[in-house]
C-alpha cells in the first residue's frame, strides 16, 4: 500500500463544507438502531461545538428506500425532497445536513438530475404547488452528517479525553471504516476521498489516533441492500455479503468497525449474532464480536461521554472490550439502565457468541 | 438456531483455489486444449446440446475455472459424432479432448 | 535555399519524416520538448509482431536524421500567423519563419491511477505497460520479484474504450502489446500463471493472431472474457482481481503478485497546446483532427500543416512511419506548387 | 540305400532335436492357451468347423495357397510372391520329399524318425537301389535349388528393397536378424553338408556335382562332419529364436486360417484371434507403404506391423499411442497377405481403455425426434393412397449437417426420380454411433443404435437412405431393422441411373472417384458409383483406387491425430486422384468432402451434387 498514493487521490475529492448555520434532517430507521447516535451529533455540534443547527419536527422520511425498492415513481419521492427543501428554506436555512446517507445519496441524485433536467425541476415545483402550496430553493450546500464530524474532527481530536489508541499495549487501534454505498459510489465527486479510498471516516480515525485498515472486501456492501433484507427471502443473500465483509476483514484482526449509514452499523452487528448461531463463528477476540460503532459514537467515546449515556448498550455486539483497550471505565450495573436511572432489563443472551 | 435463512456460497470463481493437476495432465495427455479461444462454434453445432446441453466452449472454460462437476453433467448427452472438430476454427481435437476428460476427471468431481 | 520546414516532436513520425526530407533535399527543423530523440517507442523495449529491439528502430531513425536542426529540451512559447506563413517562437528564444509545420506531436499514455479502483499508484504490486517495458529494458523494478511468481495478470483496456475514463476510442495497439508482454513475461517466468483480462481482443495487424495463438497454444495464458472491476490489496500486499467472467457468466477473483494495466493511448496535451497556437481543430475523440479521415489523414485543414503519427489517433508504428513518409512526400509536392 | 552306422545316431543332431522339440512343444502350448482364450461360443464354432468337410477343404486350401505359395503376394507383385513360396514351398516339399525318402528306405526309425528325414544323407550310403529313386534326389536338390533362389532374392531384398517395389520396409529387431541370418545359413550349410557326402549318399545335379568340386580340395570325410554340425546348428537356432522373431508367423498363419474361415471375430485386442492374428505378422512391411499416414516419416512406427511388435512386446504405452492414432481407414488390412485385421484390432485395443465416466442417452427422448419424421405413419393414418414406389427415411448424418449442399443434392434427385422420401434427422439427430463405435465404446454406440432403431421402425419407411458412409457402414453392421433396406445414395443413384430413372447429361468433363474407406474398403462398393459417373461425364481413376484408395485423412477413426498433421496426408491423397488430371474430384462421404474441400486445387464435389446438376 502506498498512502501517498491514497493522499493524491484524497487531495482530489475535497470539498469545501460550510463550518456554521445548518438544517438538520434525521434518519427515518437511525433512531431506532442506534437513538443515542443523532442525539450525540446534535450534542457535539450545538452543545460542545456552539454551532447553528436547526431542527424541525415536520419533516419527513426522504422516500428514499421506497424509491430504492421501486414503491414509489421518481416524481414522488422528488416532491417529497423538494417539501423538505421548502421547510429549509421556509427555516432560512441554506445549508442541508442529512443524518442518513440513503437520504444524502438521494437529495444529490435529485439535484444533479435537476441539473441535468431542469424542466423536471419544473414540473416538481408545480407538484409540490399543487399538493402544499410550498416553494423552495435549492439548498447551497448538502452534505451528510459525518462530513461535518469529518471538519470537526480537529477539534474533537483537541478536546477529546481519550485516544483510539490501546491501553495495554501503547499500539493504535486497528480500525475498519465502513461507508455507506450511496454516499459515494454514485457521486464520488461529492463525498471526501472519493469513491474508492473514501477519507471522511478515515480521517477521524487518524485524527483521533487509531489506524485504518484497508483489507480485501472495504468496497463490499454490508450487506443490507433494501431489496435484500426487507424480502425475508433475500436475506441469506444479505447476510452473505456481510460475511464475505467479515471473512475478508479477519486476518487483519480490528478492533472496531466504524460507519457512517444507518444500515450499515446494524447489520454488520446484528449479523455478526447470526453468523455465531448458524456458523458458529466470532470474529473478535475471545468469542467476543467486533463492535460496530457510528461516527457519533466514537466522537463521544473519544470526548468523554459515558457509554451507556451514548446508548451503546444497543449494540448487540459488546462494546466493553473496546472500552477497556481505550481505557474508558464504564459501571457494568448501569449498561440496562435507562436515561432516568430506570431499569431498561437485561436481554436474554445469544448461545455463540459472547456478550459479557 | 434456524433463521429461516442461511448464508449461501459464493457463486463466484476463486481462481486461486482452482487445482491445476488435472487440467495440466489433460493438457500433456491434449495439448490442443489450451488452443479454445471461445467462439461458441462447437456448441451451435453439437447434436447432444439440445438433450444435456454439452458445449465444448464451456467444458474447456468450467475445467479451467474448476467446475468440473458441471462438466461431467454437460458431457452426459456427447456422441462423439465429431461435428464439433469439423467446426472448430483452431483445429482443435475436440473428440480425443472429450475421451481425455472422461479418463482424467470423474463424476464424483475426485 | 530551400523552404524551412518545422517538425513539432521528435518520435517516431518526426524522425521519419525528417530523414524523408533530407532524402529530398530539404533542410528539416525538429522542435523536441524532451532532453532525446525517439519518443514513447524509446522507452519500449521490443516491438511486435517480430519482437524487433526498438532501441534498433529508433537508432536507424535517429541516424537518418542526424542532418537536420534537432532542438532538444526546446518548447514552442507561441506562434505569430503572418500573411502566408508562420513566425514559430521557441523557449530557447529562437525564432522561425516557415510556411510548412509538419505536427508530429504523438500521444500521451493514459494516466492509469485516474482509474482509481485499479489502485495504480496505491497497491505496490499494480504496474503499467510502460513500467514492465522499463522493467524488460533496465531489468529493475522492486516491484517484480525475480525469483519468479505464481501468478501475474494483465487488464486490457485501462482509460480506453472507457466513457468514465473520457476516451471511449480504442487505443488499438494495447491487446497486441498485452500479449506481446504477456509472452515476454512467461519467457522469463515459464511457471507463472498469466491472466489477460479483456474486452474484445483486437488482434487486426499482421501477424497478430500468430501471437495470440501462441500466446494460448505454447505459453497458456490464460484469456479472461471480463473487465476488472476492481483491485484490492491482500494482508501479505498482493493484489485481488475481480471480474466478471462473462464467459461462464460468473464473477470470477483472483489473487495475483503482479497486475499490469494496459494504459492505452490519449492525445498528448502538448498537441493541444500546438493545435490552440495555429488554431487547429480537435476531433471529437480528443485527437487533432485531419481534414478527412479516409483520404486525408495527414493533412490539416490549414494549408501548410500536416500530421505524422499519432497525434491524430491511435497509431502502430508502421503506420506511424508511413504516415511520415507520407507525409514528407505530401510536403515536398506542396513546396513545389508554392514555387 | 543302406544305413552306414550302426547306432543312426551322431552328436550334431542335437541342437537340430532339441530346436525342433522347442518350438513344437511352445506352438502346441501357444495353440491350446489361444484356443482357450476364445469365447466358449467361439470355440465350439471352430471345433464345429474343423469337422465340417466344406470348411476343412477349404482350410487346407487357404493353407496350401496363402502359406506355402502366396497367392497372394503372387497378385500384387510377383518377385516378392518368388521370393516367399521358393523359400516356404520349397522347403516344405524338401520335408515331405525328404520324410517319403526316409520311409522308403529305412525301417524301425524309433526315435531316429526325429532326425532322420533331416539329416538323412549323413546316415545313409548309396546302393544299388538308390538309383531307382534318383528322382528324389533329384528332386531334393531341385528344390534345394529353388530355395537357395529365394534365399538369394532375399538377400538382395535386404540390401535394396527398392528393387521389390517397396518404398519402406521394417527394422527387425536383435532376434528377428538372429533368426533371420539362420534362416538364410540352413540351406547353404545343407547344400555344403549334402555336397560334401554326396559321394557316399549320393546326389543329384547340385550336391553330386558341387562334391566333386569339393573332393578337391577335401579328399578325408572326416572333414564333413563340420558343415553337419553347422546345418544342425543354423536349424537349432532357428527354431529356439523362431517363437520370438517374425517367423513365428509360419505356425500361426496355420492356426490362423482355420480360426477366420470358421467365422471368428476379434473380441479381445490381445486374446484369441486378435493373438493369432499379431502373431501371425510376418513383419512384411507392406502395410507400410499402404498406410496414409506413412507421407509423414514420424508415423511409421504406428503402423499395423509395429501395432503387432508392440503388442507382442506388450509395451503398453506405445500400443494405446499406435492405436489411438490410426485413421482405421483398413487399407492394411485389405492388403495384408496375412489377414491381419489393423483396424478391428485397434478397436478392440480401444475398447479395453477404461473411462472414469461415459456418456448415456437414456434421457433423450425418442418421440420428440420421431415426430419429426412421422410422415409416413401420419399419411398412413389419413389413408392417404400410397404409391407402390419406396418409401424413404433419409437419414442425413451429422457429418451432411456441415455439407448441406448434398443433403439438398439428394432431396432434389429424390424429387426428381419420384420417391416419397421424409428426412429423419432436418432438427438434429442422434448419431449413428458409428464414430462411438470406433473409439471402442461400444455400449455407447450400442446405446445410440436402439435409439435410432427405435424411430426408424417407428417412421413406417421401408427403406432407410443415407449419405455418410461412415453412419452406412454400422447401419449395415450392427442395426436390426427388419423389413427396411438399408442403402448408401451411391447404391441407389446408381441404379436410378441405370434404370433410367434418372436421366443424365453426359459431358466431357473428366471425373475421378474418390472410393471413401467405410463405402469402398468398409462396404464393398465400388461399382455403383462408378456407374453413374460414367453416365454424367468421363470417368478417371485414381493411381490408387477402391480397395487402396487413400485415406482423404479427414477421418473420425484417428482419435489423436491433430489436423495440422492431417494435411499431409490429404495432400498425398489429393495427388493420388489427381494422377490423371481430373476436372472434378468426386467423393461420396461428406467427411472426404469437407477435408479434400480444404486443399484441392480443383472442384471437389458429393457425387449427388453431380448427378443433380446433369438431372433435369
Amino acid at each position: 500500500m502506498i498512502y501517498q498514493g491514497k493522499q493524491k487521490i484524497w487531495a482530489d475529492y475535497q470539498k469545501e463544507i460550510p463550518d456554521d448555520h445548518w438544517f438538520y434532517v434525521r434518519s427515518c430507521i437511525r433512531q431506532n438502531f442506534f437513538p443515542g447516535a443523532e442525539k450525540m451529533f446534535l450534542e457535539i455540534c450545538r452543545g460542545l461545538l456552539k454551532k447553528d443547527f436547526y431542527e424541525t419536527e415536520h419533516h419527513t422520511t426522504c422516500g428514499g428506500i421506497a424509491y430504492h425498492c421501486d414503491t414509489i415513481p421518481q416524481e414522488t419521492v422528488m416532491t417529497i425532497v423538494a417539501r423538505q427543501f421548502a421547510l429549509m428554506t421556509e427555516a432560512g436555512y441554506e445549508n442541508y445536513v442529512a443524518s442518513c446517507i440513503t437520504s444524502f445519496g438521494n437529495y444529490i441524485e435529485i439535484l444533479e438530475t435537476w441539473k441535468e433536467f431542469p424542466e423536471l425541476e419544473a414540473k416538481i415545483r408545480e407538484l409540490l404547488w399543487k399538493a402544499c402550496k410550498r416553494e423552495f430553493n435549492k439548498p447551497k450546500y448538502v452534505a451528510h452528517a459525518s462530513d461535518l464530524i469529518y471538519k470537526y474532527r480537529n477539534e474533537i481530536a483537541a478536546r477529546a479525553k481519550f485516544r483510539l489508541v490501546n491501553r495495554h499495549t501503547g499500539e493504535p487501534l486497528r480500525a475498519v471504516e465502513h461507508i455507506g454505498c450511496h454516499y459515494a459510489k454514485m457521486f464520488p465527486s461529492r463525498s471526501i476521498g472519493g469513491a474508492e479510498y473514501p477519507y471522511v471516516l478515515s480521517g477521524m480515525i487518524e485524527a483521533w489516533g487509531g489506524n485504518v485498515i484497508d483489507y480485501p472486501e472495504r468496497r463490499h456492501c454490508c450487506g443490507y441492500g433494501f431489496r435484500q433484507y426487507h424480502v425475508k427471502a433475500n436475506r441469506g443473500y444479505s447476510i452473505s455479503n456481510t460475511y464475505k465483509k467479515f471473512e475478508s476483514m479477519e486476518p487483519y484482526h480490528p478492533d472496531f468497525i466504524l460507519t457512517n449509514c444507518p444500515g450499515c452499523p446494524y447489520f454488520m452487528d446484528r449479523w455478526q449474532y447470526v453468523i455465531a448461531e448458524t456458523e458458529g463463528k466470532t470474529y473478535g477476540e475471545n468469542g467476543y464480536g467486533i463492535p460496530v460503532l457510528t461516527y457519533e459514537e466514537l466522537a463521544s467515546l473519544v470526548l468523554g461521554y459515558d457509554p451507556w449515556d451514548i446508548g451503546l448498550q444497543l449494540h448487540q455486539v459488546a462494546v466493553e472490550p473496546l472500552l477497556d483497550k481505550l481505557g474508558i471505565e464504564y459501571d457494568p450495573s448501569a449498561k440496562y439502565k435507562g436515561l432516568n436511572r430506570k431499569d431498561i432489563m437485561r436481554p436474554e443472551l445469544p448461545g455463540v457468541l459472547r456478550c459479557c | 438456531m434456524d433463521f429461516g435463512f442461511k448464508i449461501s456460497p459464493s457463486s463466484a470463481i476463486n481462481l486461486d483455489n482452482v487445482d491445476t493437476v488435472k487440467f495440466e495432465q489433460l493438457h500433456d495427455m491434449e495439448p490442443d486444449v489450451y488452443k479454445c479461444m471461445a467462439c461458441g462454434s462447437c456448441t451451435s453445432t453439437c447434436p447432444a446440446n439440445r438433450f444435456s446441453g454439452m458445449s465444448m466452449r464451456k467444458v474447456i472454460l468450467a475445467l479451467q475455472r474448476g467446475k468440473e462437476k458441471d462438466v461431467v453433467s454437460m458431457m452426459r448427452n456427447c456422441m462423439l459424432c465429431g461435428k464439433c472438430t469439423m467446426v472448430c476454427p483452431r483445429g482443435i481435437n475436440t473428440r480425443h479432448l472429450i475421451l481425455s476428460i472422461c479418463r482424467i476427471y470423474r463424476e464424483d468431481g475426485k | 535555399m530551400k523552404e524551412n520546414i518545422v517538425i513539432i516532436g521528435g518520435g517516431i513520425a518526426g524522425l521519419e519524416a525528417a530523414g524523408q526530407l533530407l532524402g529530398l533535399g530539404y533542410k528539416p527543423i525538429i522542435i523536441e520538448k524532451s532532453d532525446r530523440l525517439g519518443g514513447h517507442v524509446a522507452d519500449w523495449n521490443c516491438l511486435f509482431p517480430d519482437m524487433t529491439p526498438a532501441k534498433d528502430v529508433v537508432g536507424r531513425l535517429i541516424a537518418g536524421a542526424t542532418e537536420a536542426n534537432i532542438f532538444l529540451n526546446t518548447e514552442i512559447s507561441f506562434v505569430n500567423k503572418l500573411k502566408d506563413s508562420y513566425n514559430i517562437m521557441l523557449s530557447n528564444g529562437i525564432s522561425i519563419i516557415t510556411k510548412i509545420i509538419l505536427v508530429t506531436t504523438g500521444f500521451s499514455v493514459f494516466d492509469a491511477s485516474k482509474k482509481e479502483e485499479y489502485g495504480y499508484g496505491v497497491y505496490d504490486q499494480v504496474i503499467t505497460n510502460r513500467d514492465l517495458e522499463h522493467w524488460f529494458n533496465t531489468g529493475n523494478d522492486r516491484r517484480i520479484d525475480d525469483c519468479g511468481m505464481n501468478a501475474v495478470g494483465f487488464v486490457h483496456c485501462v482509460g480506453s474504450r472507457d466513457e468514465k475514463a473520457k476516451n471511449p476510442q480504442c487505443s488499438k495497439v494495447c491487446c497486441i502489446t498485452a500479449v506481446k508482454q504477456a509472452i515476454e513475461l512467461k519467457q522469463k517466468f515459464p511457471e507463472t500463471m498469466v491472466y489477460c483480462f479483456y474486452m474484445d481482443l483486437r488482434m487486426f495487424g499482421k501477424k497478430y493472431e500468430d501471437f495470440y495463438i501462441g500466446a494460448q497454444r505454447d505459453y497458456g495464458i490464460r484469456f479472461i472474457r471480463g473487465r476488472v472491476s476492481e483491485v484490492s490489496e491482500n494482508i501479505d500486499g498482493r493484489v485481488i482481481v475481480k471480474a466478471e467472467d462473462t464467459l461462464s457468466g460468473k464473477p470470477v477473483k483472483v489473487t495475483l503478485d503482479l497486475l499490469v494495466l494496459m494504459a492505452g493511448m490519449v492525445c498528448n496535451p502538448d498537441s493541444t497546446k500546438v493545435a490552440n497556437m495555429i488554431s487547429l481543430p480537435i476531433d471529437s475523440d480528443g485527437f487533432l483532427k485531419s481534414r478527412d479521415n479516409v483520404a486525408d489523414i495527414i493533412d490539416s485543414p490549414k494549408d501548410g500543416i500536416f500530421y505524422a503519427g499519432a497525434c491524430t489517433g491511435p497509431k502502430t508504428v508502421p503506420e506511424t512511419l508511413a504516415e511520415a513518409r507520407a507525409a514528407a512526400l505530401k510536403i515536398h509536392l506542396y513546396n513545389k506548387t508554392m514555387q | 540305400m543302406r544305413e552306414r552306422f550302426l547306432t543312426g545316431y551322431n552328436d550334431f543332431v542335437l541342437p537340430f532335436v532339441f530346436g525342433m522339440l522347442f518350438v513344437l512343444t511352445y506352438c502346441l502350448i501357444g495353440m491350446i492357451r489361444l484356443i482357450m482364450q476364445l469365447p466358449a461360443k467361439d470355440r465350439k464354432r471352430f471345433f464345429l468347423s474343423l469337422i465340417t468337410p466344406k470348411i476343412l477343404f477349404k482350410d487346407i486350401k487357404d493353407i496350401f495357397l496363402k502359406c506355402l505359395i502366396h497367392v497372394d503376394l503372387w497378385k500384387r507383385n510377383k518377385l516378392l510372391g518368388y521370393m516367399h513360396s521358393s523359400i516356404a514351398f520349397g522347403w516344405f516339399m524338401i520335408i515331405l520329399v525328404g520324410h517319403i525318402e526316409v520311409f522308403l528306405y529305412t525301417s524301425n526309425l524309433g526315435i531316429k524318425a526325429l532326425y532322420y528325414p533331416i539329416f538323412f544323407r549323413y546316415f545313409v550310403a548309396e546302393t544299388e537301389s538308390t538309383m531307382k529313386g534318383s528322382l528324389i534326389f533329384f528332386l531334393m536338390d531341385f528344390f534345394l535349388l529353388v530355395i537357395l533362389s529365394g534365399i538369394a532374392l532375399a538377400i538382395i531384398k535386404r540390401v535394396r528393397s527398392r528393387f521389390f517395389g517397396m518404398r519402406r520396409t521394417t527394422n527387425p529387431s536383435f532376434l528377428d536378424l538372429v533368426g533371420l541370418y539362420s534362416l538364410w545359413a540352413i540351406f547353404p550349410l545343407r547344400l555344403l553338408a549334402e555336397s560334401f557326402t554326396a559321394d557316399i549318399s549320393g546326389g543329384s545335379f547340385l550336391t553330386k556335382s558341387l562334391n566333386y568340386v569339393f573332393t578337391e580340395f577335401l579328399s578325408n570325410h572326416a572333414n564333413m562332419l563340420p558343415a553337419w554340425w553347422a546345418y544342425s546348428c543354423a536349424l537349432g537356432i532357428f527354431f529356439c529364436v523362431l517363437p520370438f522373431t517374425r517367423y513365428m508367423h509360419i505356425p500361426t498363419e496355420i492356426l490362423l486360417i482355420p480360426l477366420r474361415n470358421a467365422g471368428i471375430r476379434i473380441v479381445n485386442a490381445r486374446k484369441g484371434l486378435a493373438k493369432a492374428q499379431v502373431y501371425s505378422c510376418p513383419s512384411c512391411g507392406l502395410c507400410i507403404d499402404a498406410c496414409p499416414m506413412g507421407v509423414m516419416k514420424s508415423n511409421i512406427k504406428d503402423t499395423t506391423v509395429y501395432l503387432n511388435r508392440q503388442i507382442r512386446r506388450n509395451n503398453e504405452a506405445r500400443i494405446e499411442e499406435i492405436s489411438d492414432k490410426c485413421l482405421l481407414c483398413a487399407k492394411c488390412t485389405a492388403i495384408c497377405p496375412v489377414g491381419v485385421e489393423g483396424d478391428k484390432l485397434r478397436i478392440a485395443q480401444r475398447s479395453m481403455r477404461r473411462y472414469n465416466f461415459g456418456p448415456d442417452y437414456s434421457n433423450i427422448d425418442t418421440s420428440v425426434l420421431s415426430e419429426q419424421c412421422n410422415k409416413f405413419v401420419t399419411n398412413q393414418n389419413k389413408n392417404v393412397s400410397l404409391t407402390d414406389s419406396k418409401r424413404v427415411l433419409y437419414f442425413s448424418g451429422c457429418m451432411t449437417a456441415l455439407t448441406p449442399a448434398i443433403r439438398k443434392a439428394t432431396e432434389s434427385l429424390l424429387g426428381k426420380a419420384g420417391i416419397e422420401y421424409e428426412i429423419m434427422d432436418r432438427d438434429g439427430g442422434i448419431c449413428c454411433g458409428r464414430p462411438m463405435f470406433m473409439a471402442g465404446r461400444f455400449d455407447q454406440a450400442e446405446q445410440m443404435v436402439r435409439k435410432n432403431t427405435e424411430i426408424i421402425l417407428g417412421s413406417g419407411a421401408d427403406t432407410l437412405l443415407l449419405s455418410c458412409p461412415i453412419c452406412y457402414k454400422i447401419f449395415r453392421e450392427q442395426y436390426e431393422l427388419p423389413g427396411i433396406t438399408i442403402i448408401h445414395h451411391t447404391e441407389l443413384f446408381g441404379d436410378l441411373v441405370s434404370s433410367g430413372r434418372l436421366k443424365v447429361r453426359k459431358d466431357d468433363t473428366k471425373y475421378v472417384f474418390h472410393d471413401p474407406c467405410e463405402l469402398g474398403r468398409g462396404c464393398g462398393i465400388y461399382e455403383q458409383p462408378r456407374q453413374a459417373l460414367s453416365a454424367a461425364g468421363d470417368l478417371v481413376e485414381a493411381a490408387k483406387n477402391r480397395k487402396e484408395s487413400i485415406c482423404c485423412g479427414g477421418s473420425l477413426g484417428s482419435l489423436t491425430l491433430s489436423f495440422e498433421k492431417r494435411k499431409a496426408m490429404t495432400e498425398n491423397a489429393l495427388t493420388n486422384l489427381t494422377a490423371a488430371s481430373p476436372d472434378t474430384i468426386v467423393t461420396a462421404c461428406p467427411l472426404c468432402l469437407n477435408t479434400f474441400g480444404r486443399y484441392a486445387d480443383r472442384p471437389v464435389e458429393d457425387i449427388a451434387q453431380v448427378l443433380d446438376r446433369k438431372t433435369n
